[in-house]
C-alpha cells in the first residue's frame, strides 16, 4: 500500500491527543487518509486544525449522497500552505432526514461559497452560515440535483426541460 | 480594507451623493463570461460588490454520474475551456489514483502529458494577458497574443484533431501518439515564441499608462488569499511561492528544472494587479523552458498502459488529486463503486476561489479598477459554475 | 467670386432678405456636408485599415478593392437598420442629442480654411468662435447619456462632461499662445503670417511653440474623446458609453461627428502651427499665388494632407496605448497640461515682446526676411527633433524585444 | 526640488513608454509580410500554403462496405447521435456491409461534440472523422448526415488533400535546401 506520509501520521497523532474518542474512525494507510467525526465536534476540530496544526487552507468540500439509507456525507479536504504540503480529509456523516452540520465559515472564509454549493447541490444545511442561499442553481429551484433520489423536473417556469 | 492607493477620494461634508446599484453582467464585455457583479457605487467609487455565479452551470457533476468514466473525460474539457489538457489530466490522475500503485503510466505518455499541459498553459496565459490588455484599453496586444495562441492551437489540432476540446489525455496514458512532424512543429514554435514574450513586455508591461492602471490596484494580502483558498498566479502574485509542480511534483515534473515566478511588488504594492499580470508573463517563459526540455528528452515507447482495458472500470474507493492548472489548483474528488460509471465526481475549481475574493479587494476602488481586478483574476466561468 | 455674387446670379438682383440668407446657406452648407461625409468615409476606412495592419490583420477586403467601399456599405446598413428608442428614454432629448453633437462639429467647419479664399466666414475672431462652438458637442454627448435611461450611458456622459470641459482649458491656453504670437484671432490672419519659408511657421516662431503644439495635440485628443482618453465610450467598461442605446442612423451621426471632430482639430493644428495652406517653400507659393485657381487647389491639397497626417498619428496612438482612468485624466489635465500651457503662454508673450520683429514686410505683407525669433525657434525645433529621434532610437533599440526579435513570418 | 524632479520624471517615463509602444506597432504596420489572416474564400477549400491536419475531427465518413453493423460506435457515443439499423439477412434496398445489410446509418451533427469516441472502438475501423469542416445549413435536418449516401469527405477529397500535402512538403523541403545552400554559400 502507499507508504504513509510521516507528516500525516504526526498530524493524526496530534488530533488524537487533543480529541481522543471524538474521532470516531481513522484510516491513514488507504489511498485517501481521512478522519471521521461527529457534526457537533466539527467546529472545534476545525479551529484546532487551523490554529495549531497550521491547516490554513480548506481545499475542497465535497457533499456525497451515500445512498440507500446511509445518509449524506461532507468530506473536507484541508491543507497547509507551507512548502512541505500536508493535508488530510475529514468526513462527517449526517442522516438524510435532518442533514445539519455547523458551518466553519468563521474558520476558513472560503467555506462560505463551498457550503452554499454543498447546500445547493446535495442539500446539507450548514447552521450558522450568514446567508445559506443557492449559488449555482436558480434561487427558486426545487430539490437538490446531486441526491440519488432526485428527479429532474420536466418544466421550469414553463420552459420544457429535455428538448428531444 | 480600503486600498491605500492614492485615488481614494474624500467625500466633502456637504456633498451629498446617492448610492447607485449597478448591475454589471451577466452579459458585459469585461466580465470574461457570464459573471454578474452587483456593484453598489457612489459615483465612480465602488462601495461594495457581490459576484453572482451560476449562469453557466451545466451540472458537470451530474453528467459524470450518468456517463461512463471514459466518456466523462470529454466533459472535463468543458470546465476550464482554456486549459482543457489540464482538466483531462487532473481527472485522469484521480481515476489512476483509484487503481493504486500497480498502474504505471508509460514514460512517453508522461512526457506527452507534460508537453501538452505546458503548451496549453502558454495558450491560456496568452489569452489572459491579451484580454487583460483589452480590459485596460489596449486592443493591439490582444491580437498579438492571439496570433501566437493560433500557432499552439494548430499544434494541438495536429496532435489530437481538435483546437479546444481535446479529449486527448485518457486514464492510463494518452489517446494518440506524437510523431516527428509534430515534435518539429513544437520546437519551431518554441524558437519563435521566445522573443515574442519580450515584445509583450515592451508593449504592455513597461507601458506607463498600463502600470498606472494596474499598480496599487486590487491589492490582495496573503492572509486573505489563503483564507479564500486562492491558488495559482493569484496567490503567487501575493508573494506565496506555492506551485504544485514544485511542492508536490506529480507526473514527471521533478525531472525538469524551472523556477516559480512570484510577485514582488516591483511597480506597486505586493499582491496588486500588476504582480498577478507579471507572474503570468514570467510563467509563460518557464513553461516554454519545460516544453523545450521535454521535447529534447521524450523517449520512444507505447503511449497507454496495458492494464487499462477498453472498458475502464476503476476499483472501488475514493481519491482526491490536485493538479497545477493555469488558473490554480484544480482538484478532483472521485468516488467509485467499482462499476464503469463513477459514483460521484467533485471538481474543485481554482476560479471558484479566485472570484470569491473579489468583494474583499475591490472596496474603495473605481469602476475602471473593478474591471482591472476582475481581469487580473483571470477567471473562466466554465469552471466556476461547472 | 464670393457667395454674394453667386446668390444674386442665381436669384436675380435683390431677392429680399430670407431667400438671400437661404441661398448663401445652401451655397456653402452643401459642399461642407459633402466634404464632412467624405472625410468621415475616408477616415473610418483609414482607421480600419491602419488598425488592421498594426494588428497583423488584413482589414476590410470584401467590398471594393481593399475594402474601399466598405464604409459606404456600412452607411447603407446603418440607414437600413432599425432606429430603436429605448422605453423610459426621454424621447425628445434622445432624438436631439446626435443632432446637437453633429451641429457642434459641423458649425466649426465655417471657420476651417481650405485655401487662401476657400473659407466660409473669415471672422476676425475665428479662433474664439471655434473655442466657443467646441463645447456645443459636449452638450450633445451629455444629453445623449442622460436621455437613454441607461446607467452605463449615464456613466459615459458624466465622464464626457468632466473630460471635454476640463480639457478646454489647455486647449484655450494653446489658442491664446498662438493669438499672442499672431497678434490676431482671425484664422486667415494667422495663416498669412506663416507664409514664406518653412521656418516661418509658428511651430518655429519661438522655442516654446513645439511644446505648445504637443500640449494642444494631447488636449485635442481628449476633446474628441480618442486614444488614451476614450473614457466616455470605454468599450470594456461602459459597454460603449453614451451611445450604447443608439442604433441605426442616429449612431451613424454620432460616429460621423466623432470623425469630423478629428478632422476639425487636426485642420486647426495645421492652421495654427504648421502654416495652414502654405507649403513652406516660398518660391512655389509665390509662383502659384497669382492665379486664384491654382493657389486654392495647392492650398487645399496642402492643408488636407497635413490634417490627414495628424489624423493618422491620432489613429496610430489609439491602437497602441491603453486607456487612462478618470482621476488620472483629471490629474494629467490640471497638474501637467495647465502648468505647461501657462508656461508656454508666458514665455511666448515675453519672446514676442523682447525679440525684435523683422523690420520690413515685402509688398504682399509677408515678412521679407526670416525674423530673429523664427530662426532661434527653428534651431530649438531642430535640436528637439534630432535629440528626440536619437533618444527615441536608443529607447527602442534598448527594448529587449528589438534585440531578440526575429521578424520572419 | 524632489517634487519637481518627480514631475519631470513622470513626464519622461510616460513619454518614453508611449514611444516604445508606438515603435513596436510601427514595426508591424510597415511589414505587410507579418499579416497572418487568411481570407476564408469558398473557392479555396484548403488554402494553398496550409493543409488540414489529417487528425482533424471534421464530419464523419463511413466505409460502409467494411461495416459489420455491431452498434459499438452507437453505444460509445456519449450524446447518442448515431442511429443505425439493419440486419444479418439480405432485404431489398439494403446497403451491403461486410456480412451485414444496413438500412439506416445517420449521424446527427447538431448533437455531435466531435470527441472521436465512436471511431476508436470500431473493430473494422470503418468510421472515421474526415477533414470536412463546413457544416453550415439552413435547417436542423441538414445537420443529420446519412453516412450511407452522402460522403462529405469522399475519396476524391482525401486524394486532393494528400496531393496538396505532398506539394507543400516538397515546397518546404526545397525552401530548406535553398536556405542551407545559401548558408553554405555565404
Amino acid at each position: 500500500m502507499a507508504q504513509v506520509n510521516p507528516a500525516v501520521t504526526a498530524l493524526a497523532a496530534a488530533v488524537d491527543k487533543a480529541f481522543g474518542a471524538k474521532i470516531t474512525e481513522r484510516d491513514l494507510n488507504g489511498i485517501e487518509p481521512f478522519l471521521r467525526c461527529e457534526p457537533a465536534t466539527w467546529p472545534e476540530l476545525a479551529r484546532f486544525l487551523k490554529d495549531r496544526c497550521g491547516m490554513d487552507m480548506l481545499a475542497c468540500l465535497s457533499g456525497i449522497d451515500r445512498g440507500k439509507g446511509q445518509g449524506l456525507e461532507a468530506v473536507y479536504n484541508v491543507e497547509s500552505c507551507a512548502a512541505q504540503r500536508t493535508g488530510i480529509s475529514i468526513r462527517i456523516r449526517v442522516p438524510l432526514d435532518n442533514p445539519v452540520i455547523p458551518s466553519v465559515e468563521s474558520v476558513w472564509r472560503t467555506a462560505d461559497w463551498h457550503e452554499r454549493e454543498c447546500w445547493d447541490l446535495v442539500g446539507i444545511r450548514f447552521e450558522g452560515h450568514h446567508n445559506l442561499v443557492r449559488i449555482l442553481c436558480a434561487e427558486d429551484w426545487e430539490g437538490h440535483p446531486l441526491r440519488k433520489d432526485y428527479k429532474s423536473p420536466d418544466r421550469y417556469h414553463g420552459i420544457k426541460n429535455n428538448v428531444v | 480594507m480600503s486600498s491605500e492607493s492614492p485615488t481614494t477620494v474624500v467625500n466633502a461634508g456637504d456633498l451629498r451623493t446617492e448610492e447607485m446599484l449597478l448591475n454589471m453582467g451577466p452579459q458585459h464585455p469585461a466580465t470574461h463570461g457570464v459573471l454578474r457583479v452587483m456593484v453598489r457605487t457612489d459615483g465612480e467609487l465602488v462601495l461594495d460588490c457581490e459576484p453572482h455565479v451560476g449562469y453557466l452551470h451545466r451540472c458537470f457533476e451530474k453528467h459524470c454520474e450518468s456517463v461512463t468514466t471514459l466518456q466523462s473525460v470529454l466533459y472535463t474539457d468543458r470546465l476550464d475551456y482554456l486549459t482543457a489538457m489540464g482538466n483531462n489530466w487532473g481527472f485522469c490522475m484521480a481515476v489512476e489514483k483509484l487503481y493504486g500503485d500497480e498502474l504505471v503510466i508509460p514514460e512517453r505518455a508522461q512526457y506527452i502529458r507534460v508537453i501538452c499541459q505546458e503548451l496549453n498553459r502558454i495558450a491560456s496565459h496568452l489569452l489572459a494577458i491579451g484580454t487583460y490588455g483589452m480590459d485596460i484599453g489596449a486592443i493591439t496586444p490582444f491580437l498579438y497574443c492571439f496570433r501566437e495562441r493560433e500557432k499552439i492551437l494548430t499544434i494541438f489540432e495536429h496532435i489530437c484533431g481538435q483546437r479546444l476540446n481535446y479529449n486527448y489525455i485518457r486514464p492510463g496514458g494518452v489517446a494518440y501518439d506524437i510523431d516527428e512532424g509534430m515534435l518539429r512543429l513544437i520546437s519551431e514554435f518554441c524558437a519563435y515564441f521566445g522573443p515574442k514574450v519580450d515584445e509583450y513586455d515592451d508593449l504592455l508591461s513597461t507601458n506607463d499608462i498600463f502600470v498606472q492602471r494596474t499598480a496599487h490596484v486590487g491589492v490582495l494580502p496573503v492572509k486573505t488569499a489563503i483564507d479564500f483558498g486562492c491558488t495559482g498566479p493569484v496567490l503567487r502574485g501575493s508573494g506565496v511561492p506555492r506551485d504544485l509542480r514544485k511542492d508536490q511534483p506529480y507526473g514527471i515534473y521533478d525531472r525538469f528544472e524551472f523556477d516559480v515566478p512570484v510577485g514582488s511588488g516591483e511597480r506597486g504594492t505586493l499582491g496588486d494587479c500588476f504582480d498577478r499580470y507579471m507572474v503570468r508573463v514570467r510563467e509563460m517563459r518557464e513553461s516554454l523552458r519545460i516544453v523545450q526540455q521535454a521535447v529534447k528528452g521524450i523517449p520512444a515507447g507505447e503511449i497507454r498502459s496495458s492494464k487499462i482495458k477498453a472498458k475502464i472500470r476503476p476499483p472501488k474507493g475514493e481519491a482526491y488529486t490536485r493538479i497545477e492548472n493555469s488558473r490554480g489548483e484544480l482538484g478532483f474528488y472521485v468516488v467509485s463503486e467499482g462499476k464503469e460509471v463513477l459514483y460521484r465526481v467533485k471538481c474543485r475549481a481554482p476560479s471558484f476561489h479566485n472570484i470569491s475574493v473579489l468583494p474583499e479587494i475591490s472596496r474603495g476602488a473605481m469602476v475602471a479598477d473593478l474591471i482591472a481586478i476582475i481581469g487580473s483574476m483571470d477567471i473562466v466561468l466554465g469552471e466556476v459554475d461547472r | 467670386m464670393d457667395t454674394q455674387t453667386l446668390v444674386q446670379w442665381v436669384l436675380g438682383e435683390n431677392p429680399g432678405f430670407w431667400p438671400q440668407l437661404i441661398g448663401v446657406v445652401a451655397a456653402w452648407a452643401l459642399p461642407i456636408t459633402v466634404w464632412v461625409s467624405l472625410v468621415g468615409l475616408i477616415s473610418i476606412w483609414l482607421e480600419r485599415k491602419i488598425s488592421a495592419h498594426i494588428q497583423c490583420r488584413l482589414g476590410p477586403m470584401e467590398v471594393g478593392p481593399h475594402g474601399a467601399l466598405q464604409t459606404i456599405a456600412d452607411g447603407v446598413k446603418l440607414l437600413a437598420k432599425e432606429d430603436i428608442i429605448p422605453d423610459g428614454a426621454d424621447r425628445f432629448l434622445f432624438a436631439l442629442a446626435p443632432i446637437l453633437a453633429f451641429a457642434g462639429t459641423f458649425v466649426s467647419f465655417a471657420v476651417i480654411p481650405f485655401g487662401p479664399d476657400l473659407i466660409i466666414a473669415d471672422l476676425d475672431a475665428g479662433l474664439y468662435f471655434l473655442a466657443a462652438v467646441g463645447s456645443l458637442e459636449a452638450i450633445g454627448v451629455i444629453a445623449a447619456g442622460w436621455a437613454s435611461n441607461n446607467k452605463w450611458s449615464l456613466f459615459g456622459s458624466v465622464r464626457a462632461a468632466t473630460q471635454v470641459v476640463s480639457y478646454e482649458i489647455p486647449m484655450g491656453l494653446a489658442f491664446v499662445t498662438v493669438a499672442v504670437v499672431a497678434g490676431t484671432l482671425s484664422i486667415t490672419g494667422i495663416v498669412e503670417q506663416q507664409s514664406g519659408m518653412i521656418w516661418n511657421w509658428y511651430l518655429f516662431r519661438n522655442p516654446v511653440m513645439p511644446i505648445a503644439f504637443i500640449s494642444y495635440y494631447i488636449a485635442s485628443l481628449a476633446e474628441c474623446k480618442r486614444a488614451p482618453f476614450d473614457l466616455p465610450e470605454a468599450e470594456s467598461e461602459l459597454v460603449s458609453g453614451f451611445h450604447t442605446e443608439y442604433s441605426g442612423m442616429r449612431f451613424a451621426i454620432f460616429f460621423l461627428a466623432e470623425y469630423a471632430a478629428m478632422y476639425v482639430v487636426s485642420a486647426l493644428a495645421s492652421v495654427m502651427f504648421l502654416g495652414g495652406w502654405y507649403t513652406g517653400i516660398a518660391p512655389l507659393d509665390r509662383a502659384v499665388a497669382e492665379s486664384g485657381l491654382w493657389a486654392n487647389a495647392l492650398g487645399a491639397l496642402v492643408i488636407i494632407t497635413k490634417s490627414f497626417a495628424l489624423i493618422f498619428v491620432q489613429m496610430w496612438l489609439r491602437w497602441t496605448l491603453p486607456r487612462i482612468r478618470l482621476d488620472q485624466m483629471m490629474t494629467l489635465c490640471l497638474k501637467v497640461m495647465v502648468p505647461i500651457g501657462m508656461f508656454t503662454l508666458v514665455i511666448a508673450a515675453l519672446w514676442q515682446a523682447l525679440v525684435p520683429e523683422g523690420a520690413a514686410l515685402d509688398a504682399a505683407g509677408h515678412p521679407a526676411h526670416p525674423v530673429v525669433g523664427s530662426v532661434t525657434g527653428m534651431l530649438v525645433f531642430v535640436f528637439l527633433i534630432v535629440g528626440g529621434s536619437m533618444w527615441v532610437r536608443s529607447t527602442i533599440r534598448a527594448t529587449t524585444s528589438f534585440k531578440t526579435a526575429n521578424y520572419r513570418a | 526640488m524632489s517634487t519637481l524632479s518627480a514631475w519631470f520624471g513622470r513626464i519622461h517615463q510616460s513619454a518614453k513608454t508611449v514611444v516604445i509602444g508606438m515603435g513596436i506597432t510601427w514595426r508591424y504596420m510597415v511589414r505587410p509580410k507579418e499579416i497572418i489572416t487568411i481570407e476564408y474564400g469558398s473557392k479555396n477549400r484548403a488554402p494553398k500554403d496550409r493543409y488540414i491536419p489529417d487528425r482533424h475531427r471534421g464530419i464523419h465518413y463511413l466505409e460502409s462496405e467494411k461495416c459489420i453493423h455491431c452498434h459499438i460506435c452507437e453505444k460509445a457515443c456519449p450524446v447518442d447521435c448515431i442511429v443505425m439499423d439493419g440486419s444479418r439477412e439480405p432485404f431489398s434496398g439494403a446497403w451491403q456491409g461486410d456480412g451485414s445489410y444496413i438500412s439506416k446509418f445517420t449521424l446527427d451533427l447538431n448533437k455531435c461534440i466531435f470527441c472521436n469516441l465512436c471511431c476508436e472502438p470500431c473493430p473494422k475501423d470503418c468510421i472515421h472523422m474526415g477533414q470536412e469542416f463546413d457544416m453550415s445549413g439552413f435547417t436542423r435536418s441538414h445537420g443529420v448526415k446519412n453516412l450511407l449516401t452522402d460522403q462529405p469527405w469522399s475519396a476524391a477529397d482525401r486524394a486532393r488533400e494528400a496531393e496538396a500535402r505532398t506539394l507543400i512538403e516538397a515546397a518546404e523541403a526545397e525552401a530548406k535546401a535553398r536556405k542551407a545552400a545559401e548558408k553554405k554559400g555565404a
